[in-house]
């Protein structure tokens, strides 16, 4: 049932529209949020200046960053510096598209929703290498190389996590698993929800996995050279790809716009604003990890337990074929916690020093 | 790296950045809400009194940075010496106080106030008239107990100052 | 050649310059690491980018008028480069303290430590990577404490309190009782602190067993302070050569074993806990009377040298002092702790990544107003 | 409390196991000549009864007519501490010989001294101004520096 009565190209204009507008606006939002949030966690108080408690803040950022001067390095390599931040930030305004505001409210209803959205969330790190490669800058280089590491390695928990999720809905189409959910799926899948979370944050290094721009020690990483509209550019994808993947949590694991009194697209977007907290949360908690700690936690930490949890997930469809009872929540939060302890006491996670 | 405490290391760190949430900043928006500062701050610039002084030199003398220059000429009758020009460089001035320290007739003293930047390095240089105490260059209590004794007492965050916050 | 061997990718070092202006380098200190990928292979330190002669300054200033100069060496402790100078040239003089002098100076001595502690802990944080949480937790504590030294001596960062022959002011009546208030808030902030980061599993993983530093190289590269403790050095000067009235107070000093970056945090943490001791000793017995002996403002030392130095927040400060029967100093030699400390930096950081280098360097803790002088 | 090691039974102890090593012993501080630094200094840190293993500092005064190097050791072991100097002639590049084969530490101060008051240290590893770029002309430190 498409939400709209036009015809086909009226809906997908409505749409196109609806989602950029909401892009921007959860970017400003989620900016101010995260500011302010910082802030406050740090017995500080955020902006509070510009505008009425501060909210013009994104606002001046923006227009502040597209007055700046747009420089190029003179030996990077014009095209690929100036086209990176175009294919960082395409791939994120498409995961959107099959992301169900309301209840059939979507772009493209694909039946193949979440298989879309993580073969569209890697070619975003095709923009981010273009960006270190092209502004022949060592810091960035060194930033771009960490970045695709750490994607390719998150990838395979990522998508692992969410095959089990897609086994107990029954369904790869996001408005389908949104239906589905009469039990938010965190509760019957809470090691897939941490191991998406971890992986979601590394992908998009957000939190303590942010090796991508570590400012301490790459000064900027793979955006030291851009500066202007260039670097709002990354400013947005880094926000973007951030609102994206609370989004995805949503809709997967918090029964995305299902919500007793309020209107449903109200609820999803109090949903991801709290999981975007969560990684507020994190990000003001945690210092950073290593690279070689990241590599090992994805292979050795998460990418096995990813592997179990789909298992039980797969025995569990058996057993009960339609719709999994509510008791099964303990039994999944036990498994959890007995595999968190098994892995944390078995595994040395990481080398020390190479003998050099 | 190892879980050593299963993550629980990591959730009691985040039970501490919530509680800071939930507290009161510890912030003073400085225009609107102005803390006192210490009674014996020492301001970026000098007060000089005309009539204590007597144009003995020793503030000339002890300031490291050679900020204070100071001529005077005999004046045989009343056998004194008559300042004619009493000029503080305050760009070479490192506020270190050592010459309202040195003075021995308390004929000088730092600034209360620390708003004093120009806009030109040569108004920078302040002299004679410029130089007296007046309501809107206070004098500060550094070496004067007395003058200190006047000022409002200092704001210290030990004491949780909880002030409104727009 | 077995297949494996020609297996491996052929990469060659590339030499990265962690400029004088960098994020992390804790002021304009600079590094020439030669890297092979994330791997550091050597790194170069090249200094001098805040060198204002000092020590050629000292030698054109009277002896009390070199006093505000000492500030601007460890800018992150001041105290007790002013109190490191007046014990040298009270002992090249032989000059007798008053009571109530020494007690105020060992209460500023201390809470100096504090402060500097307050700094190094956050800013190696911050290194970590942990986004400037930990730094504002340690630096609104420390604005605690910068506050009574502006009540004592009007100033924020270039105290100037000490003088020759004991302080220069005594203190107001309304900073004991804040003192008191501050010694409780202290203890409970580092509880706290303690909570946020002590079973910290990423700062564990960050910082356990990296970088590390044995005994004898810490010894053998003349390493002394909170990094030399760390590598099981049980060397402090309050204690090995008490200076001042320290030997009224009971305190201990924390030792580390291992010699890691983790050990050197820990050992941090600990000081200040001791520090708290020794101010609540101290602030229970202060004595009535002068602050300062009666001495003139140009004070002529006898010939000859002296060197007189103490437990700085970072390591044995000294200054070594040749008078010629002048006002002024024939020869003033500042013990750079910083630049000695950096010596071992060499070998704890090969064999690192790039990450690593940054922590080991903030684990170190230095100025580069002490290190260029 | 670190108690000055008696300079005369040291002296004492180094005459006769290096002759005429030392020039004068009569203040509170030990000065070597120059050519036996190295062999006394070994000595000093490696007999069992002073292991003078830390190095407090290195330091130069320039006297017009000579330069002297001065060298503080302590022993963290017995608690004992000693003032060591060398004296060395010449405007132009005096010369001493280098620690650093013995305390790590040296090395940056030695540098120091080299780059401040212009004395050259012999088997040092790479010896270059660590504060002044390369080309700056003369030796600040020095009494008779000209800016």
């Amino acid at each position: 049932m498409t939400f709209w009565p036009g015809n086909y190209w009226w809906h997908w204009l409505f749409y196109a529209a609806v989602i950029i507008v909401f892009v921007l606006l959860m970017v400003m939002g989620a900016i101010y949020f995260e500011r302010r949030g910082l802030g406050r966690m740090q017995s500080r108080l955020g902006p509070n200046r510009t505008g009425p408690f501060g909210l013009l803040q994104p606002v001046a950022d923006a227009v502040k960053v597209l007055l700046k001067e747009n420089l190029v390095p003179d030996k990077a390599d014009k095209l690929v510096h100036w086209l990176a931040p175009v294919v960082a930030f395409a791939p994120v305004l498409m995961i959107f598209a099959v992301i169900p505001f309301q209840n059939g409210a979507l772009l493209a209803d694909l039946n193949i929703g979440i298989l879309f959205i993580v073969a569209v969330s890697s070619v975003a790190t095709i923009g981010v290498f273009m960006a270190g490669w092209g502004s022949s800058n060592k810091y960035s280089l060194l930033g771009a190389m960490r970045n695709v590491a750490a994607v390719v390695s998150y990838e395979m928990p990522l998508a692992l996590s969410v095959v089990a999720t897609v086994l107990v809905a029954g369904t790869m189409s996001m408005n389908g698993i949104v239906q589905g959910q009469t039990i938010p799926y965190i509760l019957l899948q809470p090691l897939g929800f941490l191991i998406f979370f971890a992986a979601g944050c590394a992908e998009i290094n957000r939190s303590p996995f942010d090796l991508m721009e570590a400012d301490q020690e790459l000064v900027a990483g793979f955006h030291t050279e851009y500066s202007g509209m260039k670097f709002a550019m990354f400013y947005l994808v880094e926000y973007a790809e951030a609102i994206a993947i609370s989004a995805i949590i949503t809709t997967l694991f918090l029964s995305g716009w299902k919500g007793p009194w309020l209107t449903p697209w109200l609820w999803f977007i109090i949903k991801v604003f709290v999981v975007f907290f969560l990684m507020i949360w994190t990000r003001a908690t945690f210092p950073r990890v290593r690279i070689d700690q990241l590599m090992a936690f994805a292979w050795k930490f998460l990418f096995p337990l990813a592997l179990i949890n789909l298992f039980v997930t797969a025995a569990q469809v058996l057993v009960w074929p339609d719709g999994l009872p509510w008791y099964v929540i303990f039994i999944n939060f036990a498994i959890m916690g007995i595999l968190i302890l098994a892995w944390s006491k078995l595994f040395k996670l990481g080398l020390g020093r190479s003998e050099v | 790296m190892k879980f050593e405490r299963f993550g629980l290391g990591l959730l009691k760190g985040m039970t501490v950045t919530l509680r800071n949430l939930l507290r009161h900043p510890t912030v003073n928006q400085f225009p609107e809400q102005r803390l006192n500062i210490s009674r014996r701050t020492r301001g970026n610039e000098l007060v000089w009194s005309r009539e204590r002084c007597t144009g003995c030199g020793t503030c000339a003398k002890t300031c490291p940075q050679g900020a204070i220059v100071i001529e005077t000429s005999v004046n045989m009758t009343d056998n004194k010496y008559e300042v004619d020009k009493y000029q503080v460089d305050t760009g070479y001035c490192i506020q270190c106080g050592l010459c309202v320290e040195a003075c021995p007739y308390d004929a000088l003293f730092m600034g209360y106030a620390f708003e004093r930047a120009q806009y030109r390095r040569g108004d920078l240089v302040q002299s004679d008239d410029a130089l007296l105490e007046s309501p809107e260059r206070p004098a500060s209590g550094y070496y004067h107990p007395d003058v200190a004794s006047k000022l409002p007492r200092q704001t210290l965050l030990v004491d949780k100052i909880v002030e409104k916050r727009k | 050649m077995t297949t494996t061997e020609m297996m491996t990718l052929k990469t060659e070092p590339f030499v990265l310059n962690f400029g004088p202006v960098h994020p992390s380098t804790h002021g304009v200190y600079r590094m020439r690491a030669t890297l092979d990928g994330e791997v550091i292979l050597d790194i170069e330190p090249v200094v001098g980018y805040l060198h204002r002669g000092i020590e050629k300054l000292a030698e054109e200033r009277t002896f009390s008028g070199f006093i505000p100069l000492t500030d601007r060496l460890d800018y992150i402790s001041p105290m007790s480069n002013n109190l490191a100078y007046c014990l040298a040239v009270e002992k090249l003089a032989g000059i007798k303290i008053p009571e109530r002098g020494e007690y105020l100076r060992v209460i500023m001595a201390e809470l100096q430590r504090l402060a500097n502690h307050c700094v190094a802990v956050g800013s190696f944080l911050n290194d970590c990577g942990a986004y400037y949480t930990p730094f504002m937790y340690t630096f609104r504590e420390r604005e605690k404490i910068v506050d009574l030294f502006d009540m004592v001596c009007g100033q924020r960062l270039t105290y100037n309190y000490m003088r020759i022959g004991g302080v220069s002011q005594d203190i107001p009546e309304e900073f004991l009782p804040a003192l008191k208030k501050l010694v409780k808030q202290l203890a409970r902030f580092i509880e706290e602190y303690e909570r946020l980061l002590k079973q910290n599993e990423i700062l564990l993983a960050r910082t356990k067993g990296v970088g590390i530093l044995s005994r004898e190289t810490a010894i053998n590269c003349g390493i002394s302070g909170p990094v030399a403790r760390a590598s099981g050095v049980a060397w402090d000067l309050r204690k090995a050569d008490s200076y001042s009235v320290y030997d009224r107070f009971q305190f201990d000093i924390p030792v580390g074993e291992a010699g890691d970056s983790y050990d050197r945090y820990r050992v941090r943490i600990e000081e200040m806990r001791q520090s708290l001791r020794i101010i609540e000793q101290a602030m229970k017995d202060v004595p009535g009377g002068p602050v300062r002996a009666e001495l003139p403002h140009l004070i002529r030392p006898p010939r000859g040298e002296a060197y007189g130095h103490l437990e700085a927040p970072k390591g044995e400060l000294g200054f070594y002092i040749v008078s010629d029967g002048s006002i002024a100093p024939y020869r003033c030699h500042i013990r750079p702790t910083s630049l000695i400390n950096l010596s071992a930096l060499r070998e704890m950081v090969k064999g690192w990544k790039v990450a690593d280098l940054i922590a080991i360097f903030g684990s170190i803790d230095i100025t580069m107003g002490e290190v260029d002088r | 409390m670190t108690q000055v090691y008696a300079v005369k039974d040291l002296a004492a102890r180094l005459e006769e196991r290096f002759p005429g090593s030392l020039e004068e012993s009569d203040g509170d501080s030990l000065v070597v000549r120059a050519g036996s630094l190295l062999a006394v200094m070994a000595y000093l840190k490696d007999t069992v009864g002073l292991e003078f293993d830390y190095l407090n500092y290195i330091t130069a005064v320039d006297y017009y007519s000579y330069f002297e190097v001065v060298y503080q050791l302590t022993s963290l072991t017995h608690n004992h501490t000693v003032v060591v100097k060398t004296r060395c002639q010449g405007r132009n590049n005096p010369s001493v010989p280098s620690v650093t084969g013995l305390w790590g530490g040296a090395d940056f101060q030695e540098r120091e001294i080299y780059d401040l008051m212009g004395i050259g240290f012999k088997g040092h590893p790479n010896l270059k101004r660590i504060f002044l770029w390369e080309g700056f002309p003369g030796h600040p430190l020095r009494k008779d520096f000209v800016p």
